[in-house]
């Protein structure tokens, strides 16, 4: 599951938000994307799954099984190829229950037509087993009822995205608003998937100690270009990181 | 009698119009402000195929419902990707076209003189209008029922995904744009059909029959009753036309002089239930149901 | 002027800022640290555009915990955000003059004084707030805000997007203000370099804690990079 | 010929249309949901008028300026009383606008218990006919055309040339700014409903004296003035102004080439167009 972006361009009236040459995500596992305030890492995310149409550039996935260009899909054909982001800004489903959200998520668009309104029940055992599977995974206030803080409704989110079973799962800013430990329980669950070769991911973060401690590379994003990618140690040694990120 | 049947089959049509925009902003968030239009394209439409061009009447009311959809389905395609005021506003446009074309296709609608007679079906039966009314009854009996069928099944919750949140909806890859199309065009078709059933209520059919009031009288019945409710949709037909179109109407002693009147007081009266219910109970007397399914057996049950 | 204690504030139920107390003096006061760490919501408490879920604030001694977001120029907060700090569908005149609303001088007199400051604006005064560039919306900004005539200026991260050139501009044009007029200066900057270089004393967030508070002169570079976790 | 007929009549035609459409986005700009409601302040002037003018026998013309700031009055008392509260408990757009066809109906309805069903009439001045340029024209419609021209003219200037104007702006621009900046919505907010409801009711009073006042007559217009609203781009005063224009020149042209009806259809037609094109977007 390679992500190859290449010369993709954002431009805001004049203001150019993302310019990038060539990146390429989903090669190595478990990938990191940093760079300080208004570097453009939100834009790119969006450009990547077709949120945000790009102003030049092609955006393409290698999924083993062929290469498809991004550029002319919708959002929604983006997410049934296997990339999903899950979202910064706190989303949800604000009249459906946690499980629902989740069965909802895990559900494939198949199988939600017309005919599904007389069908004899509504999910099926695989659906309630990874759902149960998911819920009791983490401390909810309510299983069986909605998400209640906004620390649930963000844990929510990453759940709902991971039960689609992504290829590739972009994780936006993962850690804002979640609880330290529940934080490490759902990147430690991330890794899992990531080892046992299910899908890749990238985390969009602030928290840059999360990043250092759980990828295995990291691109470093700033004024809309990747100015250095490599391991997370040699990013940190990195002089145009420190001078970007405090103006040194 | 007569009046009582007529009034009695014209509340289970209003039932059935406020059933079917249940499903379209109760679940899928559609604000459709024209039902009063795709209501009336089946009304006419039958008239103008029954009258006109000699065709049965149940025929007729297929093929109007069938222009019914088919318009809602093109109006989607243009509006229903823009914003919930777009939408609304050109859903009570079109009703506004459909309105003035009545009037201004003479040679089809007979325009302001009216368009008639329109005969109820099943031959020379007696009680015809009675057996029609059950007719009536068993469509919007089946259309509650296949509405309680959405509300509990994988694409009622997706419907309701959509109108929570579209765009979240989108990126887990559902296609919503073409749901919400369907969803409509079908529904609209429905609105067709109780237009085409409305046909024979009436029997002589006249634009004034196309005010845009019918619309908001089933809004207010739906708001009313609950709009996220399966039944608000009838029980908000109930306090609303019941009460005041059948109860006060047929039994009130009102004087003669007032009697032009109650007409009036009756909207004053739904206008203050709107803006009571809007202000103090947003979610409808019936309030909100969710899905009733099988909730996942406790732990432990099944080891 | 400002006293915080034990401040608690972000987002709906989210607490973003977790126990933060200080005082800020007649100076300028850096507020550094990474994104994320809390600087614009700290920022925007001051400003009360976000409710505090716990502690309180004081202005001049006066608790303004609950005070309207709108009363506070008129007790001499100017607050200029980060992103959409300018009213794009007004002119530069108009958004200077919605600044200009408060304060006892002639709208005149201060008008006077930020031309000076930004001669740019004076050229640009017809063109409407959004056709303007990135570095003159934000001498925009600070111009509406010193239009306020006020006694305390929120900055946040003034110097985000703009070019080396500019901020070095920027930052002489605060520095002056500071200097002229006595107005005292809370400036939230992820850019710690440039902050140091005019600060008086310097606060570093980190992940919405209060990391380190000390006066500039005793401050290390070193101090300020562990906050930053690079 | 056609065309110079068409203008002039599209004017006199489009000029009430041309307040109310700027009412109307005033309070569009400001609070973000598509008023309905305001279809009463339209009726209400021309009702107030009718209290003036023949109730108690006031001249006219004397009567247009206390109609005008009634239903200035009124437009506030509505907003105070429920939309205000509304807002506040965070109602959404399309319960705003479901919530507005509430109050139109508890107000035009319970203004038809109160005066009665009837059209009524205003007492006009006294009219003569005059003619230039080949197209005639009472001294009445000139007068009108003139007023509600000066009077779209100082609202214009009001909007953007004033301090209020400033604050109404800087608030829809960009609320929290325009609040850290000092304004109090509140206050700005009771002085547009109140302008808002004197430009409509100055529009009603102009629909009124040409035709009969009638209870529905803020109603017939209230579709066209909130697609013109939309079609102008989301509160955009300067587009509400000449999307008014077009549309009345529109139709008059419309109705001199073919039957008036289907002006309104063509009309009608041409706005779904624009609103596919121009709508804001959701998904």
């Amino acid at each position: 599951m390679r992500l190859e972006a290449q010369n993709l361009t954002k431009a805001y009236h004049a203001h150019e938000v993302v310019n990038i040459e060539k990146v390429t995500f989903g090669a190595k596992g478990l990938e990191g994307l940093i760079g300080p305030n208004g570097a453009g890492k939100s834009t790119l995310m969006g450009l990547l799954t077709r949120r945000i149409a790009p102003t030049s550039g092609t955006i393409s996935l290698d999924t083993g099984a062929g290469v498809k260009q991004l550029n002319p899909l919708k959002s929604y054909e983006v997410a049934r190829v296997g990339l999903i982001k899950t979202n910064q800004r706190i989303q949800g489903f604000d009249s459906l229950t946690i499980r629902d959200s989740l069965r909802l998520a895990a559900t494939p668009p198949k199988d939600e037509g017309l005919t599904s309104i007389f069908a004899g029940h509504r999910d099926t055992d695989e659906i309630e087993e990874k759902v149960a599977r998911l819920v009791e995974a983490f401390p909810f206030t309510d299983r069986n009822g909605y998400a209640m803080s906004g620390g649930e409704k963000k844990l929510l989110d990453i759940l709902r995205c991971l039960i689609t079973e992504p290829k590739l799962l972009l994780m936006d800013e993962p850690t804002a608003g979640l609880p330290d430990d529940i934080t490490r329980s759902v990147m430690n669950m991330v890794r899992e998937k990531v080892l046992a070769g299910d899908m890749r991911v990238v985390v969009v973060e602030h928290d840059l100690p999360l990043i250092w401690e759980y990828c295995d590379y990291v691109h470093f994003l700033s004024e809309g270009s990747i100015l250095f990618e490599g391991e997370p140690d040699e990013v940190k040694s990195n002089r145009v990181v420190a001078e970007k990120y405090m103006g040194v | 009698m007569d009046y009582l049947i007529f009034s009695f089959s014209l509340m289970l049509v209003y039932i059935g119009l406020a059933q079917l925009l249940h499903i379209q902003f109760g679940l899928a968030g559609i604000p459709n402000f024209g039902v009063v239009g795709f209501w009336g394209i089946g009304l006419y439409g039958t008239g103008v195929l029954y009258v006109v061009f000699g065709v049965a009447l149940l025929p007729a009311i297929l093929i109007a419902s069938a222009l019914s959809a088919i318009i809602g389905y093109l109006l989607a395609l243009l509006v229903l990707q823009r914003s919930g005021q777009a939408i609304l506003a050109a859903t009570l446009a079109l009703s506004a076209i459909i309105a003035t074309l009545v009037v201004s296709e003479k040679d089809l609608t007979g325009g302001v003189q009216g368009l008639g007679t329109i005969k109820f079906p099943f031959g020379d039966m007696a009680n015809r209008n009675f057996v029609f009314m059950i007719f009536i009854l068993v469509v919007v009996l089946a259309l509650v029922w296949v509405s309680a069928r959405l509300r509990d099944s994988r694409m009622g919750r997706q419907l309701v995904a959509i109108r929570d949140n579209e765009e979240l909806a989108a990126s887990l890859g559902k296609n919503t744009a073409a749901t919400k199309r369907w969803v409509f065009a079908i529904t609209c078709g429905g609105m067709g059909i109780l237009g085409g059933m409305s046909a024979p209520l009436h029997q002589f059919l006249v634009p004034y029959q196309l005010a845009p009031s019918i619309t908001f009288a089933v809004w207010i019945a739906l708001v009313l009753g609950g709009k996220g409710h399966n039944l608000g949709a009838i029980v908000g037909t109930f306090v609303t036309f019941g009460l005041f179109d059948i109860l006060i109407e047929t039994y009130a002693p009102v004087p003669a002089e007032q009697a032009i009147l109650l007409p009036n007081f009756k909207l004053f009266c739904y206008g203050v239930l709107l803006v009571v219910i809007i202000m103090f109970r947003p979610i409808g007397l019936l309030g909100t149901d969710g899905p009733k399914v099988r909730q996942p057996a406790a732990k432990g049950a099944e080891t | 002027m400002f006293e915080v204690q034990n401040l608690h504030s972000g987002y709906g139920e989210m607490s973003v800022l977790k126990d933060i107390s200080f005082t800020v003096r007649d100076e300028i006061f850096a507020v550094l640290g990474a994104n994320g760490a809390g600087k614009t919501t700290l920022l925007k408490t001051l400003a009360r555009l976000l409710p505090i879920q716990s502690g309180s604030l004081k202005l001049d001694g006066k608790d303004v915990s609950n005070a309207a977001a709108y009363a506070m120029p008129g007790s001499g907060v100017a607050y200029v955000p980060q992103e959409g700090n300018v009213f794009p569908d007004l002119s530069v005149m108009e958004n200077l003059s919605i600044g200009g609303r408060t304060g006892n001088r002639p709208k005149a007199e201060k008008l006077e004084e930020v031309f000076e400051l930004f001669p740019r604006l004076k050229e640009r005064r017809s063109q409407s707030g959004g056709s303007l560039s990135g570095g003159e919306g934000q001498m925009l900004a600070v111009g509406r805000a010193l239009m306020q005539d006020p006694s305390v200026l929120l900055l946040d991260e003034p110097s985000a997007g703009l070019s080396p050139l500019f901020v070095d501009t920027l930052f002489s044009n605060i520095a002056e203000t500071r200097r002229d007029k006595g107005v005292t200066i809370v400036l939230a900057e992820q850019n710690a370099v440039k902050a140091l270089e005019i600060a008086d004393r310097v606060m570093v967030l980190s992940l919405g804690e209060m990391h380190l508070l000390r006066d500039r002169a005793d401050l290390s570079m070193s101090d300020i990079t562990a906050a930053y976790h690079i | 010929m056609l065309i110079l007929d068409a203008i002039f009549i599209g004017l006199l035609e489009a000029s009430p249309l041309i307040l109310a459409a700027m009412g109307f986005t005033l309070i569009y700009y400001l609070n973000g949901f598509m008023n309905i409601a305001y279809a009463e302040s339209i009726t209400f002037g021309a009702y107030f008028a009718i209290l003036f003018n023949v109730v108690l026998g006031a001249n006219f013309y004397m009567a247009i300026v206390p109609s005008m700031l009634c239903s200035g009055a009124l437009s506030v008392a509505v907003y105070l009383l429920i939309f205000r509260p509304a807002l506040n408990r965070g109602v959404g757009p399309t319960e705003m606008i479901i919530l507005s066809v509430g109050v139109s109906f508890m107000l035009r309805y319970g203004l038809i218990l109160v005066v009665g069903p009837e059209n009524l009439f205003l007492n006009e001045p006294n009219i003569t006919y005059l003619q230039f340029l080949g197209i005639g024209a009472t001294n009445l419609q000139l007068i009108a055309l003139a007023l509600v021209l000066l009077t779209a003219g100082i609202l214009y200037w009001m909007i953007y040339n004033t301090g209020l104007g400033e604050q109404m702006r800087g608030l829809a621009n960009n609320r929290e700014l325009a609040m850290a900046s000092g304004i109090n919505p509140h206050r700005t907010s009771v002085a547009i409903w109140f302008i808002a409801g004197c430009a409509g009711g100055l529009s009603g009073i102009f629909t009124g004296v040409f035709a009969q006042v009638a209870p529905y007559m803020g109603w017939n217009v209230i579709l066209i003035t909130m697609l013109v609203t939309i079609v102008a781009g989301v509160g955009s005063v300067r587009g509400a102004v000449v999307a008014a224009v077009v549309a009345g020149i529109l139709t008059a042209f419309i109705t001199l080439v073919t039957k008036p009806l289907y002006a309104e259809v063509v009309l009608l037609t041409a706005f779904i167009g624009v609103l596919t094109i121009r709508g804001a977007r959701t998904a």
